[in-house]
């Protein structure tokens, strides 16, 4: 049963200034992380690093939203039980998952499926259709002169 | 305090304002919030669904009498097995319990009203409802040959699968919210609406199998959701998760699509144990062996549900270690279903068995569940598996556990509760002869198929090659199906005679110490005037049988509970 | 247990079929049904304890006449029940580790084994042999006593390879390669069937397992491997119809029935005078001129083998995958005979006619079919 | 919400928007939440099956987020994560009040939420807008639109341009058309003169594997890219996947630049994943916005009380979730 600080609610009330608090901190976790995405880590393996903050915040942000936002802090113990175990199914899931589909990675068969490899294919041809023709359409057209100038495109850029 | 069982003494007369008489029209029953008239109606449409399920299935029986396929071409077998199993699996099996006896038994069983979210409930039936109506879209626009697994490619491959693979997807989607949403209901009731002295270890063992189903139907069913959803996506508009066309997974679909059905085995099977647990005790008059084991194994069963879905998956690439690990943990939920069969046996041991109808498919339960719980292990067991997967080796099995037992579980606690449904005692010597035939019937239908299976029959065949030796497995098998047919046809003839003609049932026909057994056959609308007294449900030494009332009394010498154990 | 396994799988190379298992021709076979017989009994005492005590507890304590009130009974007996966990627990422990070795065994092929490289597509196996350069259509041809490895791909959707006689099974998946091994221990024929559901005429992917000596097994494939370059013209028909049609049998009948594809029956007349129609509403008639896509009619049958999806044939799916690379030129050649000579090679009913008189004035037109498309 | 009276309800003591089967509000509030926590688990494991297919292809095809990610705006994307933050702690406020019995307060907060909801729908539409007009489309139609510009910039210009955009967020360097010369005077010598990107059109089709000759051009080839492009480029170099290119010093070959080899194999996977969960939590957010209508004409027409105003606070747990949902999709799509 919810405490109540207030007389006669059926809830736990969270005061608003605390909520305006926590947002605040949200909106600073936010933008912390944007900013770190940002930066150049020149001496550490930058991929790595960011996956592993931006989670991590991620996460405090979602606790903080739980716990204050959805009163989870002053709930029945048994629904943040619930609630965690169905994250906790979801890692559950995401971890087998990827232990088999890492293993079967190397039995993938390589390059495009014939489905897209055909697309492209016919784009080629396409493509090479409209410059031999030396029709002008769009982006057809535009593409094939590309492909020839960029070279020169290249060195003009120096 | 317990003014409920007053007004039982007045015999087996017409119960004036029971939930049957309390409102009058269509209407009422079909808007109806009353979680008892819910599950008569889910009672309905899931025996409706049986039926068409169960035509299905004795079509593929007939074609397969001869090698070369009696009765069907090859798209008309592939679309008949497919329905069959939908249907007997997302309309049939899944809410034959929970969602129809479920609804009626669990709130009064708790000594509640209702259940949580009474609207929620009826809301549940409606969607059940959508889902059937997708179904019969899905026959409608073009059929469905996938399979009940929609495996991937196939079923996204708008070439080969038929046309109403998207409505079929839409419909089991649907039907999986019903699905939830009865679990959540059913969580709910039980944690929130306890009347005082109905502590969690004082709960008939039904409720505990309730308990753990409707946890497996809330943290399972929306992976199935999502896994549809994407399915329907994909095969619409070609997005490339799961079809290797566009350079997604097909293996990854039947991960998406086990840790669902997977335990969706469970939500099959552990309402069927809880029955069980309940007609044992209550038709051997003796209190339940091993309750805490029980009760804790239904909800072990349940967390372990979860980690096991790979085990369907042993040759299907998956790779070793993977297989290996879910192996394992396979053969750890074998442990809690042994000891359920071993407490039941315990219970029966120095009872007084009665042998009536539910009973006898109580124990027909537990010889058909351990033939296909043991016939598990060979499956569980990597070894093994290699050779028997997809052969009629699995199809026996899984038809030994979702039929012989969950279904049977379904008939057995129908006859227990058909009383209280309905207010009438049906015929029991027709319901023995029935059980017979029924038991006699499955057991010749499907423990053919273990040796058709292990000889190498591959599953989902219409023809089969006519040197290999399977016809005569065949036969047997489809003459079981017969004899199983014409059982189910007496059941239903003497179930509906017995609304007709049946005798009056009293309050308690079978000496049941659950709280149902304190109301009214049938009980009044609102169950409990005042939250009932609870004792001992496994108490039996306090009831005596009652020839006036043709079914069983409190004892005199004996105080009420109420008096004195109420905590 | 497991040495014992090994044993029984060193005496018994080859068994017949028992009451559970189908006859035993692989080497891991000994060892699969050793781990089924071992489940098996430890099922039948469980079944036998379990169901004695449910008829002897039900018919004991029946309730009698006159037996209104009921005593209490015993409620729980932790030992008990301890000890009932416990030894099933235990023994399924052992069952887990046996399977596991057992499984470990079936999916790790020895290096010295050979090659095949398995197509699966609906609803045909293609075998090819790299070695030999030989593709074999629902026909498998194995050595005896050596590991032979398949590496399996499939065209379409999923498929299962499933050898009962050799206890081996593994799904083939399309986008990725999957394997299996076996090594067979006795010559002879063995059945091979698709197990994953994969549409229309699932139950006819059935394929046949040959197995030889390592003599006859490279005569067999030496042969093979030249057949369609020694027969006669006259002799490519028969060849065709014999040796290739079954790879195109699930879809394609020969007596006028539709299947997922259009029949052979009359195939080569409507093909000739083009009145074959297309889903985009167009004739063959069109397309067949001097100068136009198909100058000769001969042309279609080829472009259809290679590109089946360039033209579909009105009322169809164009489920037909391609042939490309799996069909020798020759071959090719072969099954265009076969659908000019369909009326020699199969009776009324669309049956195959043992030894078709081919005629030799046939020669002549197949020399100048010859000569006009190379 | 499921709670009002029943048809036939004679209790005395039993207000109007108790169930005839509760004993009082407060359990009947809390058996409300309870369920309502039961259904927000369902919808972490709803979007648990998304979250497993995004964790399985990125950790098998890292290079398909690389390259993908690089298309998203960060800066609308954070802004986004701004606007529902902020609409969630409104909406937090507006359960305050309304256990407060304030409900003038309640209709002001339930507005602004809404007004969240309505701004972040209206980012997402400019964002997908922006895509599909690009012809990032999930699935097959990435490779079917003809006028697609992805499809048809080659890769110098697209590196060039996303190289640009990194350095304006790394160094400072506000002035685009700057930092773009920059990025050029880095780039290395001619390198399309050296080696193709463009993959012969007769290649060794999907069942071929890497040659090593291949894989001695695709060394040679990353040589020239530049380093800050490829990230790791031992990492890069397993994943890509080329076939036989045309010998250096021939004309290169007219092939569609779609076929260069630093647009990953299944480069459409990204936009796959990215367009269903934005998608599915975009239907969230417009479900969200129905009920947060629902609930301001309930509060408006005075259904709720001190006692009685489940409705809303329900109301904000699934908003909470949606909110929660984003926290973490922003990062996984935007961010990393």
């Amino acid at each position: 049963m919810a405490d109540n600080h207030e007389h006669g609610a059926v809830g736990h009330i969270v005061p608003i200034k605390m909520l305006v608090g926590i947002c605040a901190v949200l909106l600073f976790l936010t933008a912390l992380t944007v900013w770190v995405s940002k930066l150049n880590f020149d001496t550490v393996n930058i991929g790595e690093a960011n996956i592993l903050i931006a989670m991590g915040v991620a996460t405090v942000k979602a606790t903080l939203v739980c716990l204050i936002f959805m009163h989870l802090k002053w709930d029945r113990p048994f629904i943040s039980f619930f609630f965690l175990a169905s994250v906790l199914f979801v890692l559950l899931f995401v971890s087998f998952a990827l232990m088999d589909t890492h293993a079967n990675a190397p039995a993938i068969i390589p390059g495009n499926s014939t489905v897209i490899q055909q697309k492209l294919d016919a784009l080629d041809a396409s493509a090479q259709a409209a410059h031999a023709s030396g029709e002008v359409s769009d982006g057809q057209a535009a593409h094939g002169d590309h492909a020839e100038d960029a070279p020169a495109h290249d060195a003009a850029a120096h | 305090m317990s003014t409920t069982d007053t007004p039982n003494m007045t015999g087996p007369a017409p119960v004036p304002d029971n939930y049957l008489t309390y409102s009058r029209g269509i209407w009422s029953w079909l808007f109806t919030l009353d979680h008892k008239r819910i599950g008569l109606m889910y009672l309905m449409s899931v025996l409706g669904s049986f039926f068409i399920g169960g035509i299905m299935a004795l079509l593929v029986r007939t074609q397969l009498l001869v090698p070369e396929g009696l009765i069907m071409d090859q798209d008309q077998y592939n679309q008949v097995f497919t329905l069959h199993g939908a249907i007997m699996v997302f309309l049939v099996i899944i809410p034959s319990v929970p969602a129809a006896l479920g609804n009626f038994v669990l709130p009064i069983m708790l000594g509640a009203k209702d259940v949580a979210f009474p609207r929620l409930n009826l809301f549940s039936y409606w969607l059940w409802m959508t889902g059937a109506l997708m179904f019969v879209l899905a026959l409608f626009t073009g059929g469905l040959d996938t399979g009940w697994t929609f495996y991937t490619p196939y079923s996204i491959d708008t070439g080969s699968a038929m046309g109403g693979v998207i409505p079929a997807l839409t419909g089991a989607f649907v039907l999986g919210f019903s699905s939830i949403f009865t679990g959540m209901n059913f969580i709910v009731t039980i944690h929130r609406l306890r009347p005082p002295g109905m502590t969690w270890f004082r709960m008939p063992l039904f409720l505990w199998a309730i308990y753990g189903t409707a946890i497996i139907q809330v943290l399972a069913t929306p992976v199935l959701g999502i896994t549809l959803a994407l399915l329907v996506v994909e095969r619409a508009f070609g997005i490339g998760i799961f079809n290797p066309a566009l350079g997604g997974d097909p293996v990854l679909y039947q991960h998406f699509f086990w840790f669902y059905s997977h335990p969706a085995v469970y939500i099959m099977i552990l309402p069927g144990m809880g029955i069980i647990s309940d007609l044992i005790a209550v038709h051997s008059h003796r209190h339940i062996f091993g309750y805490s084991f029980i009760a804790w194994s239904s909800i072990s069963i349940a967390i372990f549900s979860f980690l096991v879905w790979g085990h369907h998956m042993f040759t299907s690439g998956q790779s070793e270690l993977v297989s290996v690990v879910f192996s394992l943990i396979t053969f750890s939920v074998a442990i809690p279903s042994a000891v359920k069969v071993f407490n039941w046996l315990a219970t029966m041991y120095k009872g007084t068995i009665s042998w009536n109808t539910p009973m006898l498919y109580g124990m027909g339960f537990i010889f058909i569940f351990t033939i296909g719980g043991l016939t598990g292990l060979h499956l569980g067991t990597l070894g093994t598996d290699i050779h028997l997967h997809d052969t009629y080796f699995v199809v026996a099995h899984f038809h030994y556990v979702m039929m012989g037992s969950a279904l049977i579980a379904f008939i057995g606690g129908i006859h227990h509760w058909w009383p209280k449904m309905t207010g009438r005692m049906y015929n029991e010597n027709w319901g023995r002869i029935a059980f017979s035939l029924v038991f006699i019937g499955f057991n010749l239908t499907f423990f053919s198929q273990f040796m058709l299976g292990s000889q190498g029959m591959p599953r989902r065949y219409g023809t089969y090659p006519a040197d290999a030796g399977f016809q005569f497995y065949h036969v047997l098998s489809t003459a079981g199906s017969y004899i199983l047919a014409i059982g189910f046809f007496i059941t239903a003839g003497y179930l509906i005679q017995s609304l007709l003609g049946g005798r009056r049932a009293p309050s308690n026909p079978w000496g049941g110490r659950s709280l149902e057994w304190q109301c009214t056959s049938p009980p009044p609308h609102d169950n409990f005037s005042e939250a009932p007294a609870v004792g001992d449900c496994y108490d039996f030494s306090v009831l005596r049988w009652d020839e006036n009332e043709q079914g069983y009394v409190w004892r005199d010498d004996v105080a009420h509970p109420g008096s004195e154990d109420v905590s | 247990m497991m040495s014992l396994l090994m044993t029984l799988a060193a005496a018994a190379p080859y068994k017949e079929a028992t009451f559970w298992m189908p006859e035993s021709a692989s080497t891991v076979a000994p060892q699969v049904d050793g781990l089924f017989d071992f489940i098996n009994i430890i099922c039948y005492i469980f079944f036998v304890l379990v169901v004695a005590a449910l008829i002897y507890f039900a018919v004991k304590y029946r309730q009698r006449a006159g037996q209104n009130t009921f005593e209490g009974g015993p409620t729980h007996n932790l030992a008990l029940e301890i000890t009932w966990t416990a030894i099933p627990s235990v023994i399924v422990i052992v069952m887990f580790v046996l399977g596991m070795q057992t499984f470990l065994d079936l999916r790790t092929a020895p290096s010295n084994s050979y090659d095949v490289s398995v197509t699966a597509q609906k609803w045909s196996w293609t075998f090819q042999h790299p070695a030999y350069a030989v593709t074999e259509a629902a026909e498998l041809t194995v050595p005896v006593n050596r590991p032979v490895r398949l590496l399996m791909s499939s065209q379409d959707v999923l498929h299962s390879l499933f050898i009962p006689a050799f206890r081996v099974k593994q799904d083939i998946v399309p986008g990725r390669y999957t394997s299996l091994w076996f090594e067979a221990t006795k010559p002879g024929t063995y059945q091979l069937y698709c197990t994953e559901y994969c549409g229309k005429d699932h139950s006819k992917m059935l394929a046949t397992v040959h197995v030889l000596e390592w003599d006859e097994f490279q005569t067999r494939l030496g042969k093979l491997a030249r057949e369609y370059e020694d027969i006669p013209e006259s002799q490519l028909p028969a060849y065709a119809i014999n040796r290739l049609y079954n790879r195109c049998a699930s879809c394609h009948s020969l007596d006028g029935t539709t299947g997922t594809g259009p029949s052979f029956k009359g195939m080569w007349d409507r093909t000739q005078q083009g009145t074959t129609v297309f889903t985009d509403g167009s004739t063959l008639k069109q397309l067949q001129a001097s100068g136009a896509e198909y100058e000769i009619p001969e042309n279609y049958i080829r472009a259809s083998l290679v590109q089946p999806q360039r033209h579909v044939v009105q009322g169809f799916t164009g489920a037909m995958p391609s042939f490309q690379g799996q069909l020798k030129e020759r071959q090719i050649d072969a099954i265009v005979l076969m659908m000019k000579h369909l009326d020699t090679l199969v009776d009324a009913d669309g049956n195959i006619i043992e030894n078709p008189d081919l005629g030799g004035d046939e020669e002549a037109p197949v020399e100048q079919q010859e000569g006009s498309t190379k | 919400m499921y709670g009002q009276a029943k048809e036939h309800d004679h209790d005395h003591d039993h207000p109007d928007f108790l169930g005839h089967h509760w004993e009082s509000p407060t359990q009947q509030f809390e058996a409300g939440k309870f369920g309502m926590w039961l259904f927000l688990t369902t919808e972490v494991l709803l979007f648990g099956g998304l979250f497993c297919a995004y964790t399985v292809w990125r950790s098998n095809h890292p290079e398909l987020f690389r390259y993908g990610s690089q298309f998203l705006d960060t800066f609308w994307g954070a802004t986004n994560t701004a606007v529902l933050l902020i609409s969630s702690m409104t909406m937090a406020m507006a359960v305050t009040y309304a256990a407060r019995g304030k409900t003038k307060a309640v209709i002001i907060c339930l507005l602004l939420t809404l007004m969240g909801a309505a701004g972040f729908m209206a980012i997402k539409y400019v964002e997908y807008n922006h895509k599909f007009h690009e012809g990032f489309y999930p699935g097959l139609a990435f490779y079917e639109e003809p006028n697609a510009s992805h499809l048809w910039q080659p890769l110098d210009e697209t590196a060039v341009a996303h190289l640009a955009h990194d350095k304006t967020m790394d160094m400072d360097e506000s002035n685009l058309l700057h930092a773009e010369a920059l990025v050029r005077a880095e780039l290395p010598e001619a390198p399309a003169e050296a080696v193709t990107w463009n993959k012969a059109v007769a290649g060794p089709g999907p069942g071929g594997l890497t040659t090593s000759h291949e894989q001695e051009q695709l060394a040679e080839f990353t040589a020239f890219l530049p380093e800050a492009f490829l990230g790791d480029n031992e990492d890069i170099a397993g994943e890509l996947e080329f076939a036989d290119g045309h010998a250096p010093g021939e004309a290169p070959h007219m092939a569609h630049p779609l076929q260069d080899p630093v647009r990953p194999v299944n480069a459409q996977k990204f936009f796959t994943i990215y367009f269903m969960m934005t998608g599915l939590h975009g239907i969230h957010v417009v479900l969200g916005g129905f009920m947060i209508i629902w609930l301001l004409y309930r509060t408006i027409r005075g259904e709720f009380s001190r006692e009685y105003y489940t409705p809303i606070d329900l109301g904000g747990l699934y908003w909470h979730v949606v909110d929660l949902i984003w926290i973490f999709l922003f990062p996984l799509f935007y961010l990393i």
